[in-house]
């Protein structure tokens, strides 16, 4: 029997606005949800976030898109997306159907492409922004952005003016200090960051000894990268006193609570989408048993509460 | 709907060198499977986290049982083919649009080049109409032959002119002078590219049923697009998805 | 049948050495051979790379130094090794042995520490020097030269002077940019480039709520890690025109000839001899295959081959 | 020698709640294992790489078959424990240098706790002298108890008191009044701990098998150290491999 505690004590708070669980769906895995709510409720979810959306449409890269790896996948859709406009009028009232948070994951080629889509969702009701500059996927803005540390806090102001949400902020793995990163979106003001994006990587078909994607390079996610997330979204919260949105190979309950005892508030549910269209609801069920086993009485305890026995 | 199921294998066996039959009993997905629809099948060794698709042979509704025909492509489908009868497997279906059953065409044509004939099994089965079922096959081991032959008459092609029709599909229509008002087709994409064109030189309506690497497999991820006469309904790009607005196309609808 | 080029079409050339295939050892995966020769004769192998080894004895870091993670694993063993008294007495002549190339992977905390080494290897029978300047799992040295561009080519314009062997520089993942920091050990003056170092990860024992490693962090290796490696080894192929040792996550031939295919001149195999003593022999008996069922004359025609098809 | 050998499973079954017995078809191994040794077994789903060190509870050498004993921890072992007779495994061994069997002791505890019973059965059968062998375990599930009391006298401690002594080995040891020149045994850490300090209280002989995580086996990857009194033989830096210089080692020349 779920007793009072536990009923409440999954809720997290992110920049005041507050999540009946920390579950979330990463960006681009779950549309905007339509599909997976054929398999399941998404009012089990603390928030489903949406593909990156853009000022106008974008049609993305040639196919192939997507590469199996070891515990993982390589995508490189290269941010295909029907333009602010269709976001608005179809997903969001799609979304708003549920009993759970909205938050809208934004692309852009320039900061003011970024800025454009924020101004656009001020009027929305949505909870929640998330700035993608960590897409490996696309020549200009996405990554770029995301890996030059002056070039993060720039862009996050820019879009702290013009949003009336909070802002998350989405890292990428591909930098060689985190912290810094990290830094720098709270210098520029974020209020929230999220991570970690995919590594970029890379598959070769040697019978056609050719590139397995047609962009060449794609994103890598899944398990496979479990260890590097979990790492970064330490780094991230020794470096900064943001709430941080973890992800990164979570499959399961036990895998989002390395990622909040690594010190995330929140975790989002990728790949895993993929291997089993119920995972995110799994997850967030998982966390509840955690929590009742070992008798948590709320999530807040756990958050960041790794230490040393040896 | 769309279901996610533990299936039990019923039976499975080798039909040709490296191609095995699968029969699962998979209830809910078997009550609403239709002719051209595809399964996720997912591997239960853990670093392949992708489901495999595989289209649907046969639906017996009645038995709540599906069957699939596949070929050893690789480490998922080999995995795959170490099940025996009672050993389960992960599913998700049935997926995808399905051949269209209900133009009223008198006469057609159903193509199936290779491991693309499985989904014609199922529908020489429930399409109308006089079948003409043209089979392209590599060499003399012809699979699922006597099944197609329950729904229409068979013409065989194979590469190396070891049965029927020594060439393709298009070979073997020529060379016993067939004709049709529309095809019905599952192939590798250079067979479904001569098809299309094939079509479109006689004025005949033409079915195709595409392939494209996958993850979600149910329109989420923006996978498996091809490119599209009209803008497609999620994106507006003339960007279709195979696994949902698909696999099954009017030719004329996309680029090949 | 072998003809006779197949026979001799294996040959690389790395600055100068000649390796009779490409196949060589990961440091630190396989001690230096001992332990793997009972398994099978190391001639089988194009050269064996040392476990790193510094000016004196490291004790490495405390237990637990191995966490298994998804098709992949992390250690921080803190390059325990003997110094090198002991590896010149011992292990030198152990694999002289074998009619094998010895490469001797250095590790040290200073600068000098890599010249001390290097110096007093300049008389051994010693065919290369590695360099490890990307080694995750110590604090001095390691992976701080390895990071930073200006540091790594100080480090190698100094180990250059005092080296009588080719200098293989060895990279770390843990960056921004790995064209830059190939850039880098090639203006140092560089010979050879090895890649990749393992990812810095983490692993969490959410029912201890405690740190897998002792040492908190480690370095993560496995098939895991192989799009970013095989990614980064085209990326250094594009920047320089070193010849390159590729690594991460090999496991057979085909494994191996992705790299190959993406630019490397040669390979190694690493963790793989964790999961099979014999993976290394395995993955040259592979490039063997592929090149008689392919007809490939020489192995050089697949170096750097991949195309688009698309 | 050490043998990387392909073996095929004769018999698998549960002794108690999550414990596992499986008699392994596997000559080369079984033909030079001696007690206390240890082997690599390997899962097949490929994402897990790292072998699972087993020790060796029983060798038929003229069979050449082992025994395996093995408790469920994690999902390496979950796999192990699905399969049956017929299915193969990898294993690498025999590996570490088991317990010294030449010491020409009189009388001498053998004490398992817990998943550390099982190496105490070959040893028992191939130790000579007078076996006063201490079990440890959970509760009345006595797995291995009829094989233990096959070559020695057996005394048995539970923690929940269900059967023999209520409390540990030591308790079981003190409540029967026991005396030996040397101990043996294998167990979790803070058993061998108090084991440790008992023998050096009294004056005994002491043989720990010890545990820690490895990723070779073999002694190549140094990831399995612990400290030690004495240099070590691969860096002399008082770190020996659990793997290659153990997994038994004499209690006085290990930290714990
Ligand atoms: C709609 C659809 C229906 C299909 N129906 C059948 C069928 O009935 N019978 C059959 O034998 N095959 C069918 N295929 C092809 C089948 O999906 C692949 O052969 C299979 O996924 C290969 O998996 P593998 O692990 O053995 O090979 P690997 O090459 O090891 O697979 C690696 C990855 O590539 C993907 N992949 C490999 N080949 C293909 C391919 N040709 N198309 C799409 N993805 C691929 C896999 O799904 C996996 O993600 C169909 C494909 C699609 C898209
Ligand atoms: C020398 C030696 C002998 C052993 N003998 C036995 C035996 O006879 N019977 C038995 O049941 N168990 C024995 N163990 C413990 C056994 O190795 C672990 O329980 C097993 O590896 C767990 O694997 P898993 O995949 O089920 O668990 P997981 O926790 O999923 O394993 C994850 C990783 O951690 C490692 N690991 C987990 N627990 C341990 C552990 N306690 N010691 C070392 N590595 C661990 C695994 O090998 C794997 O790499 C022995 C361990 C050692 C070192
Ligand atoms: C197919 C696919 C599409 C993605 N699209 C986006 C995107 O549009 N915007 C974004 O910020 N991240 C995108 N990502 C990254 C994920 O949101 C997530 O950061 C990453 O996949 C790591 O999590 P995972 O391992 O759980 O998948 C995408 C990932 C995948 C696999
Ligand atoms: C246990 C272990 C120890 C290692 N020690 C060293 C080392 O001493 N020096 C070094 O340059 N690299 C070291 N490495 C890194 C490997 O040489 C290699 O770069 C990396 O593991 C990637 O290859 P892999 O995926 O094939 O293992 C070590 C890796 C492992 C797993
Ligand atoms: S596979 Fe994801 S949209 Fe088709
Ligand atoms: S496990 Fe590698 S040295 Fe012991």
């Amino acid at each position: 029997m779920v007793n009072k505690h536990m009923k409440y004590g999954t809720c997290v708070n992110l920049a005041g606005v507050e999540l009946k669980n920390p579950v979330m769906t990463a960006s681009g895995t779950f549309g905007s949800g339509a599909e997976y709510s054929e398999f399941y409720d998404l009012s089990a979810l603390g928030a489903v976030v949406t593909k990156g959306v853009a000022n106008v449409p974008w049609p993305g890269n040639p196919t192939p898109r997507i590469a199996e790896t070891a515990s993982g996948m390589l995508n490189a859709i290269g941010l295909q997306n029907p333009g602010i406009d269709v976001f608005i009028e179809r997903d969001i009232p799609f979304l708003r159907q549920f009993d759970t948070r909205i938050v809208v994951n934004v692309c852009g080629r320039t900061i003011s492409d970024y800025c454009e889509v924020v101004e656009r969702l001020s009027d929305q009701p949505v909870d929640l922004l998330e700035i993608n500059v960590s897409c490996p996927n696309v020549k200009e803005g996405g990554i770029a952005f995301g890996q030059k540390p002056e070039a993060l806090e720039e862009v996050t102001r820019q879009v702290k003016k013009h949003a009336k949400q909070p802002v998350i902020m989405k890292l990428s793995p591909n930098v060689t200090s985190i912290g810094e990163m990290a830094r720098a979106a709270e210098a520029g003001g974020a209020d929230v960051l999220s991570l970690i994006n995919t590594l970029t990587g890379m598959k070769i078909d040697i019978h056609k000894r050719a590139f397995a994607l047609a962009n060449r390079t794609g994103g890598l996610s899944g398990p496979a990268i479990k260890p590097v997330a979990v790492r970064m979204v330490y780094e991230a919260a020794q470096a900064v006193s943001l709430p941080i949105i973890g992800m990164g190979g979570i499959q399961n309950g036990e895998d989002a609570l390395e990622f909040i005892l690594a010190g995330a508030t929140a975790v989002s549910v990728g790949t895993a989408n993929f291997a089993n269209p119920c995972s995110a609801k799994e997850v967030a069920e998982g966390i509840r048993a955690y929590m009742e086993q070992y008798q948590v009485e709320k999530i807040q305890d756990l958050i960041g509460a790794v230490g040393s026995v040896y | 709907m769309k279901y996610k199921e533990t299936a039990v294998i019923k039976e499975q066996r080798e039909l040709a060198t490296g191609i095995y039959s699968m029969w699962l009993q998979a209830e809910r997905i078997a009550g609403e499977a239709v002719p051209g629809q595809f399964l996720s099948v997912y591997s239960r060794d853990e670093s392949r986290m992708l489901p495999r698709p595989i289209s649907i042979c046969e639906i017996n509704r009645e038995q709540g049982a599906l069957r699939l025909v596949y070929r050893i492509a690789g480490k998922g489908t080999l995995e795959f083919s170490q099940y025996g009868p009672g050993d389960s497997l992960e599913l998700v279906g049935p997926l995808g649009n399905g051949f269209p059953l209900d133009k009223g065409y008198g006469k057609v044509f159903l193509i199936g080049g290779g491991i693309g004939i499985p989904p014609m099994v199922e529908l020489a089965a429930q399409l109308p109409g006089e079948k003409q079922i043209v089979a392209g096959y590599r060499n003399h081991e012809l699979f699922l032959k006597e099944e197609l032959e329950r729904n229409g008459s068979v013409y065989i092609a194979t590469e190396d002119g070891s049965a029927g029709t020594r060439g393709n599909v298009l070979d073997a229509i020529r060379k016993n002078g067939l004709k049709a008002e529309a095809i019905f087709a599952c192939g590798p994409t250079p067979m479904l590219r001569a098809l299309k064109a094939y079509a479109a030189e006689h004025g005949m309506d033409c079915y195709l049923s595409l392939e494209e690497r996958m993850a979600c497999g149910v329109g989420a991820c923006l996978g498996c697009v091809c490119r599209s006469m009209d803008v497609d309904s999620h994106t507006y790009v003339k960007n279709k998805r195979i696994c949902k607005d698909g696999p099954v196309f009017a030719a004329e609808d996309i680029e090949l």
